[in-house]
């Protein structure tokens, strides 16, 4: 499809530094790999083509592209674990020398956790929610090893130490539910190390972990390759992330390989899409505009003001009914001027959400005021809204687009369908959305183009006050840049006022007017984003340190 | 004449048992069997339907329950099943007086309930006390009373026992028949206390319950089965003077459907089957010798199965079967209607053949009353139509009955789901009267739902009904044909009798209740038949016939046409094969 | 603890009411009574039926009747049965145990053999195993438990493999140990017949619970793990998908007493079939009641132990909070 | 591509079968109440192609049958007397689609022969022809509880699911009371107040409809399980922000989530309903004589006599289960491709 990609991998390839013969030293090599996925309406969707690749012995292999473009089944067919509708078309999986694709379900079950293990995405999800963490460790090795119980708990024990728990005791008697998804990614990262597998194949393991879990669970990886002398493939769409830890860099585009070598070689290619991968604040410097000056002075009267609000969620036993409190919010008190960004920052459990919650409504403060300026206060429901963080679940999948984008003036009964219909594409155009696809299904669209769904659907309900919800945190950082910059175009179109939650810093400089660094539900700091990265709270530290780790020297985090 | 017997039977002394109880026997009437003389010992198991509900004979009214107790407990006159007429049982004998209402009793002397008390004309005076009690409602009671007074019992000495009757009563001794005597050494605390109705129910342990019947009550196991065994005390002997009953066990097991009756049969689990359908009954002819039973068609029943009209007269609110009741009162519809049907066809595809086209409620199965002079009714479409012609109905251009207002003729036919057979018959009486252009609807519904529209509310059209008469006598049957008679079914509670045909009946079958001699009684109920057969207030359709099988080594097995149509003479059955083995 | 105990209790309390009032009402509304057959005889007198009717009561009005119902409940008396004459529950008891005797074991081999076949059909969705199975269930789901009591009786009938009804021989003799193999004996075909016809809707849930929880990552992560097939299903994907096959064993208690009736009828089993459905003809008030409260009392202990049960297999509810 | 081809397989099976059904005047050689009284317990009619004289006629044909002496059942055929199957011929008149009266017949043979293709019933009533009819009777009825059991258990479900609270503990105690008390009463006190002339067929779908009625309580609890989990999605927190109603929620939202599971329950239902006539008939319910329905006809097979002498009397009880597998596998089918849809579309 694209020869440009092609005459450039090979290139790279030829000018491996070392000059080894590339079967020799290759651990895992693909060739010619294909993927098709069967639609349910008979088509065909082709996921990867004639993909080349190789992992080496104790290399990392990063594999760098947006989502879509077909890496995470890159990840599932090497361990042919497609679902039922997926097909590997042509090629061959080499893992030391033999193809995967032609072992039987034993073979490659040895094969399996053993030589190859893998990390998925979600660790909330990859763990057995039924099961103890010890258990479904001590299943991995057991399948594995002739172990007796006492050695696969003891064997269990000391790799849930390694991997950094104090207690491997009471980890291992826990349930999913009961730990934080950076104590579950971890957990998941010891099941699949147990076994002591030659390549670990991780797929996006940091996306759905906060920026400091996320910077410690890299430090792990980081700390474990120099130890166990293990070779990787890091599946991710962040390129920050692959500087200190790949060797190599592949970049997959809409299934192709589009290029592949270290950051540097790549970084050096006279090839937009890599760079925008790689550097996409250059794309920002685009969309972008310059941010502005804070600008208090647009009312007087604050138009959002939070006076001393304490919020606590009551947990309830099943059996006995007893309570549990957990303190969410205390003594909450800021305020916000019309048309200013807010950014709120934390780490996950900070209390940032239950914030945003109580201000868009959703939740009843038990103590304090929320109260707005007065001539909004008049005005009726939809002054607020939310825009959650994963798009996919904030839009009703049966709805097509235009049935999402409407539902607000629905509800209202405001317009006619005539008008509701013209008011609908006036929106998608507003988001940068061709209005030609009103009537598709949502979740045909892909992850940006949802949170854009969602955007022009807060739109409709005419608000004056949104509250991005870790809106952007689920989304490949170019899309980030490109809603940021939606967002402050409407801003400035529509005179809206923002409140920003993220555990992220990306971008902060640029978008907010002020920073509110949460901890424990309170608020710890409140400053410009330009002084707040001199900060020397802890906290604010280790947000900002871990968002450092996290991105490409060439990233900019602080200014 | 008994003593010659009683020697001989000492001569015999088989039984251990027997000889202990020897010295009493000189004073003891014991009733010497006309049956084939058979060999002791065996056990002989049957099916039951269901449980019985209680055995206690002052308040069991199911049949099941009545079944049981008969095989524990005696009357004192009973009524032979094969020969359909009285005999001596307690009573050694009687004497009618004259006019027919005294009625003196001779028990037999020195009998033994099957716990080994004595039994005496006490016990019988005590038995008809608690029947007669108005308080405890006992079904007893209502058949002791004639014309609405009960009968008076007196004790002459500790032998006799004297009944007056209120008025003349054709059938004075027939009424004795399965009225148990109980024993009043154990029941009288109980009646004294007003607990007898409670008393012998299914919990009460098997020894505490006792009677003079040839078996006594061994086990109950909830249900699964009853197991009764043979009561030493009986008082009857066979012909080689042998005490009766031959079989040491009778076994009743529980099984609740009549097709699992059937397998169980089959299977060689039972080896009586009693009250067997056509259908099973030809399904199981084949399986005869390689199982080794055999199947008997005992003849006729005497359950007659009729098309009924509502001709009740309190109808009016319901205007839809007020308005149809012209027809249904006309007598030509009537015999229209029974004209259309074909009986012979219910006969050959409801039963097999093994049924009778019936003319009037008396079956051929009663041998003493059976009307031979009236002709079965013959099918005939054009005789039917003739019928309607006359009556001034006629038939529309595609074919539909119209009667003379120019309204198609159309009626329902209430049917009871719960029998097979006239849910069959009601299925073909719909096609018959199809063809000569009558639109019958069958409507199956639950019995109950049913007897209570057709005795209750009076709100159906028709309805297909049976009933089995309970003895052979005319008797059983006058409350139905009677006008003011509690079952008079096509036209309950009237006051006087709507139609001349229905006054006469009235006078001729109460003329009948009163007459004693047999040949002028016979005459009256002629008539009644006659009746029937012209007025058809009841068109009468088929009676099928008794249908049952034993295992062929099973000796004196006598199937009868009354109830209890195999084990009424359980105390003569026994095994051919050697004893023990069945 | 004590709070849900007794908020459960309530329920239940508040249940076992509406149950027993609505019955009243619908037995009131159903055309005849007891003593509507013993008119057609003709041999029993209307002053006697009259009488009879009064003596148990049946004469008086539907309120009145149902709350000295309640109150004799309140004292352990759950009502007389007419045709008896004797206490419902002295009736009903010896044969529930009869009942329970065949039903529970029939539950509990259902359970253990839809569970591995609804498994076993998951894991190999889309081939001839899963499409024999789905044809399977709807064979079994289109026949009725009649005509399998039937079939079986036959079968018996013509083999003599097994007995054809009933729950003992006659002529056993011997130990403890000879009289159960006996029952057990007895006990095949019927069991047989009600596992077969209460399989169909079992294997249809298992089948359906296991697709989701096998499609779901954590399986795929598990299998990613080189985990055997085998411990893959039943101790990872099994427990799983207990969460909802619980909650259906727990409602499928209440057949315990109700669903094996006609089966009952057919294969002459002295529990509580023959007498329940005789007495529902011959409107036995107490003597229905008694079962329909009986079996009211199972879905309860059933939803209760289903809870239990949820709270023992599944750690997200045990260990919420 | 296997997906929809099975799909499309089963629909166009269900199809058939219901029009076939639809169109039983048609498809049926004989009318279902015809006694032929001389021809009981037939068994099939045996179609041949080569006569007796060892002749091979392309035409298929039957010959004369009469019962033999003195037998039950033992019907001999007369060689003298063979009469071709025609297609297109004149019979017993019927309503086609209950609309127009019509005498044509899809098949059959010239009198005096009779082609009963499954055998006749103990009047000599053509199985066939009355199990064609008999499924109009019985699909509609079962399809009728189905729905009115899920309609109502659809919406008692997700109102008690969406409302929480007190609403939600009331509906879920009144359906822990239908489901506990049993309704043979109900529906003994329902025939009792219908009148007797109402038409059978009326009469027996109106209790089968009202025992749909009655069956709301199972659904009703699966489907409060999905709408309680519905209750917590994200979209209808959001649509909640906009100011939505619970009715709005309640149609918009959470109802289209219960459509597979609805579907599911239908599968298993229509069974469900349709076997249902068996025990009605022991009360007294079931469809009066002569209409056929599926259930009766099981009935009939369902006794010692029928099961040991005419086999082909239970050939009724398995008709119904090709259709039930259809169902089956519509309701699979939908389900596979509801989920399909979103696991491709979220595998990328």
């Amino acid at each position: 499809m694209n020869p440009g990609g092609r005459t450039l991998t090979s290139g790279i390839a030829a000018s491996r530094p070392d000059g080894a013969s590339p079967s020799a030293a290759a651990l895992l090599r693909l060739a010619d790999f294909s993927i098709d996925y069967l639609g349910s309406d008979g088509e065909v969707v082709s996921a990867l083509r004639n993909v080349e690749l190789e992992i080496r012995e104790g290399e990392v292999l990063g594999v760098l592209g947006e989502s879509g473009s077909g890496k995470s089944s890159l990840s599932n067919a090497i361990l042919r674990l497609l679902p039922p509708n997926g097909r590997i078309t042509s090629g061959r999986i080499e893992y030391r020398g033999k193809d995967l694709l032609a072992l039987s379900q034993s073979e490659l079950r040895q094969v399996r956790g053993a030589g190859i293990a893998l990390i998925s995405q979600e660790p909330a999800l990859a763990l057995n929610p039924v099961l103890t963490i010890g258990r479904q460790i001590i299943d991995v090795l057991r399948a594995h090893r002739r172990v007796s119980k006492e050695q696969a708990m003891e064997q269990t024990r000391a790799m849930l130490r390694e991997i950094g728990f104090p207690d491997p005791d009471r980890i291992s008697r826990a349930y999913p539910h009961q730990l934080s998804g950076g104590q579950r990614q971890r957990a998941a990262i010891a099941q699949s190390l147990i076994c002591e597998p030659s390549l670990l194949v991780a797929d996006e393991p940091l996306s759905s972990l906060d920026t400091i879990t996320q910077a410690e669970i890299l430090e792990l990886l980081q700390k474990l390759k120099g130890e166990l002398n293990l070779s990787m493939m890091f599946i991710t769409h962040n390129a920050g992330v692959l500087s200190s830890l790949a060797e190599r860099v592949a970049v997959i585009e809409n299934g192709q390989m589009r290029a592949c070598g270290t950051l540097d070689e790549l970084s050096s290619l006279d090839d937009a899409y890599v760079r925008g991968l790689i550097f996409p604040e250059k794309d920002l410097g685009r969309v972008l505009v310059q941010p502005q000056e804070p600008n208090w002075s647009v009312t007087e009267e604050p138009f959002l003001r939070l006076r001393n609000v304490s919020k606590h969620f009551i947990q309830r036993h099943i059996f006995s009914r007893r309570k549990f409190a957990v303190q969410a919010l205390q003594a909450i008190d800021f305020e916000i001027r019309e048309g200013s960004t807010i950014a709120v920052i934390g780490r996950s459990g900070s209390g940032k959400t239950t914030l945003a919650r109580c201000i868009a409504g959703f939740e009843t403060p038990d103590s304090g005021e929320v109260s707005f300026a007065a001539e909004v206060a008049n005005q009726s429901r939809g002054v607020v809204q939310l825009i959650f963080q994963d798009a996919g679940s904030a839009l009703n999948p049966r709805f097509t687009a235009a049935d999402a984008i409407a539902e607000p003036l629905v509800i209202a009964r405001q317009a006619s369908p005539d008008q509701r219909s013209q008011r609908v594409r006036q929106f998608m155009e507003e988001v940068g959305l061709d209005p030609s696809w009103a009537s598709r299904i949502v979740i045909e669209f892909s992850g940006g183009q949802r949170q854009r769904i969602a955007i022009a659907r807060a739109l409709a309900a005419s608000p004056r006050l949104l509250i991005l919800d870790e809106s952007l945190s689920g989304l490949d950082l170019p899309i980030q840049a490109q809603i940021l910059g939606l967002l402050m175009d409407l801003q400035s179109r529509h005179g809206l006022t923002y409140l920003h939650i993220t555990h992220d810093l990306n971008f902060l400089s640029r978008f907010a007017d002020e920073v509110i660094v949460m901890d424990d539900g309170r608020i710890v700091e409140r400053n410009t984003p330009a002084v707040l990265f001199q900060s020397t709270h802890p906290a604010t530290r280790s947000l900002i340190e871990a968002s450092e780790r996290l991105h490409a020297p060439g990233l900019e985090v602080a200014q | 004449m008994i003593r010659s017997r009683l020697l001989s039977f000492r001569l015999a002394g088989l039984l251990v048992l027997c000889s202990l109880v020897a010295g009493a026997h000189a004073q003891q009437d014991l009733l010497v069997s006309t049956a084939e003389s058979g060999i002791p010992g065996g056990k002989l198991v049957a099916a039951l339907r269901s449980e019985p509900r209680s055995f206690n004979p002052v308040t069991a009214d199911d049949q099941v329950s009545v079944g049981i107790i008969s095989r524990v407990m005696a009357d004192l006159v009973h009524i032979n099943r094969a020969t359909q007429s009285t005999e001596p049982a307690l009573a050694r004998s009687w004497t009618v007086s004259k006019d027919g209402t005294v009625f003196t009793v001779k028990l037999r002397r020195g009998l033994k309930f099957s716990d080994g008390a004595p039994f005496n004309a006490d016990d019988v005076i005590f038995s008809f006390k608690v029947y007669l009690d108005e308080k405890l409602h006992s079904p007893h009671r209502d058949l002791l009373m004639v014309a609405g007074k009960p009968l008076r019992v007196e004790k002459l000495d500790s032998w006799t026992v004297r009944f007056t009757f209120p008025s003349p009563y054709a059938t004075l001794e027939r009424v004795f028949d399965t009225v148990p005597m109980l024993p009043r050494h154990l029941l009288e605390k109980d009646y004294l206390e007003g607990k007898i109705d409670q008393a012998w129910g299914l919990n009460t342990p098997p020894d505490k319950i006792v009677g003079l019947g040839p078996f006594r009550l061994k086990q109950f196991v909830p249900g699964e089965r009853i197991v009764l065994e043979r009561n030493p005390y009986y008082w009857k002997v066979d012909s080689k003077g042998q005490k009766l009953p031959y079989l040491d066990e009778l076994t009743f097991l529980i099984v609740p459907s009549q097709d699992a009756q059937v397998v169980r049969f089959e299977a060689g689990d039972t080896q009586v089957i009693s009250g067997l359908s056509a259908d099973n009954f030809v399904a199981l002819e084949p399986q005869q010798n390689s199982r080794h039973f055999k199947l008997y068609d005992a003849g006729p029943s005497l359950e007659y199965n009729f098309l009924m009209f509502n001709l009740n007269d309190d109808t009016q609110a319901n205007a839809e079967v007020a308005g149809k009741q012209q027809w249904f009162r006309d007598v030509r519809f009537r015999q229209a209607v029974s004209a259309a049907i074909d009986r012979a066809a219910i006969v050959r595809l409801v039963y097999h053949g093994r049924a009778t086209i019936l003319s009037t409620h008396i079956t051929p199965g009663n041998k003493l009353w059976f009307n031979k002079a009236i002709k079965p009714p013959v099918h005939s479409t054009d005789k039917a139509k003739e019928l309607f012609k006359s009556a001034g109905f006629s038939w529309n251009s595609s074919g539909k009955l119209l009667d003379r207002a120019g309204q198609p003729v159309e009626f329902t036919i209430l049917v009871s789901s719960s029998n097979a057979q006239r849910s069959q018959m009601a299925t073909m009486l719909q096609e018959d009267l199809k063809q000569v252009g009558i639109t019958a609807r069958a409507v199956p519904m639950e019995s109950r739902a049913a007897i209570n529209r057709v005795l209750g509310s009076h709100d159906y059209d028709a309805t297909i009904m049976g009933i089995a008469s309970g003895d052979i006598d005319p008797t059983s049957d006058t409350n139905v044909f009677m006008s003011n008679g509690q079952t008079h079914l096509w036209h309950l509670g009237e006051e006087t009798p709507a139609t001349p045909w229905e006054a006469e009946m009235d006078r001729v079958l109460q003329k009948q209740l009163v007459t004693l001699n047999y040949q002028q009684r016979r005459k009256l109920y002629d008539r009644v038949q006659e009746i029937e057969a012209e007025e058809l207030p009841l068109i009468y359709l088929v009676t099928p016939d008794v249908l049952v099988g034993a295992q062929e080594t099973l000796g004196n097995f006598r199937p009868a046409v009354l109830e209890q149509y195999t084990l009424w003479n359980a105390d003569e059955l026994f095994w051919r094969t050697p004893a023990g083995k069945r | 603890m004590i709070r849900y105990m007794l908020r459960r209790f309530g329920h239940a309390l508040l249940l076992l009411v509406g149950v027993s009032l609505l019955l009243f009402i619908l037995m009131e509304a159903a055309p005849g009574d007891f003593f509507s057959e013993a008119r057609l005889s003709g041999e029993i007198s209307p002053q006697t039926l009259h009488a009879l009717r009064a003596q148990y009561g049946l004469d008086q009005p539907l309120p009145v009747r149902y709350l000295k119902w309640v109150s004799s409940a309140m004292h352990g008396d759950f009502g007389y049965s007419v045709a008896y004459n004797m206490p419902a529950s002295t009736l009903l008891l010896p044969r529930a145990r009869n009942t329970l005797l065949l039903t529970v074991p029939c539950l509990l081999i259902s359970w253990l053999l839809a569970v591995p076949l609804g498994v076993l059909a998951a894991s190999r969705r889309g081939g001839w195993i899963d499409r024999v199975y789905s044809g399977g269930t709807s064979a079994l789901l289109g026949l009725h438990d009649l005509l399998l009591a039937l079939l079986a009786l036959l079968f018996a009938l013509r083999t003599g493999a097994f007995p054809a009804g009933g729950m003992a021989s006659l002529d056993v003799t011997g130990g403890l140990w000879v009289h159960w193999k006996d029952i057990g004996w007895h006990m095949v075909l019927p069991a047989a017949v009600l596992i077969v016809g209460s399989l169909a809707p079992i294997l249809r849930h298992v089948r359906s619970t296991m697709l989701d929880v096998l499609d779901s990552p954590y399986m795929r992560a598990a299998e990613g793990h080189g985990i055997n097939r085998f411990t893959l299903l039943f101790r990872h994907a099994l427990p799983a998908a207990a969460n909802p096959l619980i909650s259906l064993f727990g409602l499928s208690t209440a057949l315990l007493i109700g669903g094996s009736l006609l089966v009952e009828v057919v294969m002459s089993w002295p529990g509580l079939g023959p007498m329940v459905l005789e007495a529902i003809l011959a409107r036995d008030m107490f003597l229905v009641l008694g079962a329909v409260l009986l079996s009211t009392l199972f879905l309860i202990v059933g939803n209760l132990l289903a809870d239990l049960l949820l709270y023992a297999f599944d750690p997200r509810i045990r260990t919420e909070a | 591509m296997r997906q929809r081809g099975k799909f499309m397989f089963v629909v166009s099976a269900l199809v058939a079968v219901h029009l076939l059904v639809l169109f039983a005047g048609f498809v049926a050689p004989y009318d279902y109440a015809t006694q032929d009284r001389d021809h009981a317990y037939v068994h099939p009619t045996r179609v041949h192609l080569m006569d007796c004289a060892g002749r091979f006629h392309l035409r298929p044909f039957v010959y004369v049958t009469s019962l033999q002496e003195g037998a039950l059942s033992d019907y001999r055929e007369d060689c003298s007397q063979p009469a071709p199957i025609r297609f297109f011929t004149r019979g017993d008149e019927y309503l086609l689609a209950g609309l127009i009266p019509s005498q044509l017949h899809l098949f059959g043979v010239a009198s005096p022969a009779r082609l009963y293709l499954l055998g006749t019933d103990e009047f000599g009533r053509d199985q066939f022809s009355r199990i064609v009819y008999g499924g109009e009777v019985s699909l509609f009825a079962g399809l009728l509880a189905a729905l009115l059991a899920l309609v109502i258990g659809v919406l008692a479900g997700s109102i008690a699911g969406a409302s929480g609270g007190w609403v939600d503990e009331t509906i879920m105690r009144v359906s822990e009371l239908f489901m506990a008390v049993p309704w043979f009463y109900l529906l003994l006190a329902l025939r009792a107040v219908l009148p007797l002339k109402m038409d059978p067929v009326s009469a027996f779908i109106l209790v089968v409809g009202v025992i749909g009625v009655l069956n709301w309580g199972q659904p009703a609890r699966l489907v409060r399980g999905v709408v309680l989990s519905g209750r917590e999605q994200n979209f209808v927190q959001a649509a909640r922000g906009f100011g939505a109603g619970r009715l709005y929620i309640l149609k918009r939202h959470l109802l289209p989530m219960t459509f597979s599971l609805a579907l599911t329950q239908m599968a298993v239902l229509v069974p469900r309903f349709i076997l249902a006539e068996v025990l009605l008939s022991f009360l007294g319910l079931g469809i009066g004589e002569p209409f056929p329905s599926w259930g009766n006809m099981i009935n009939e097979a369902q006794q010692y006599h029928v099961l040991v002498s005419y086999w082909w009397m239970i050939l009724p009880a398995l008709v119904p289960v090709p259709v039930f597998l259809g169902y089956h596998g519509l309701a699979d089918a939908l389900r596979e491709k509801l989920q399909s849809q979103v696991r491709f579309r979220g595998d990328k």
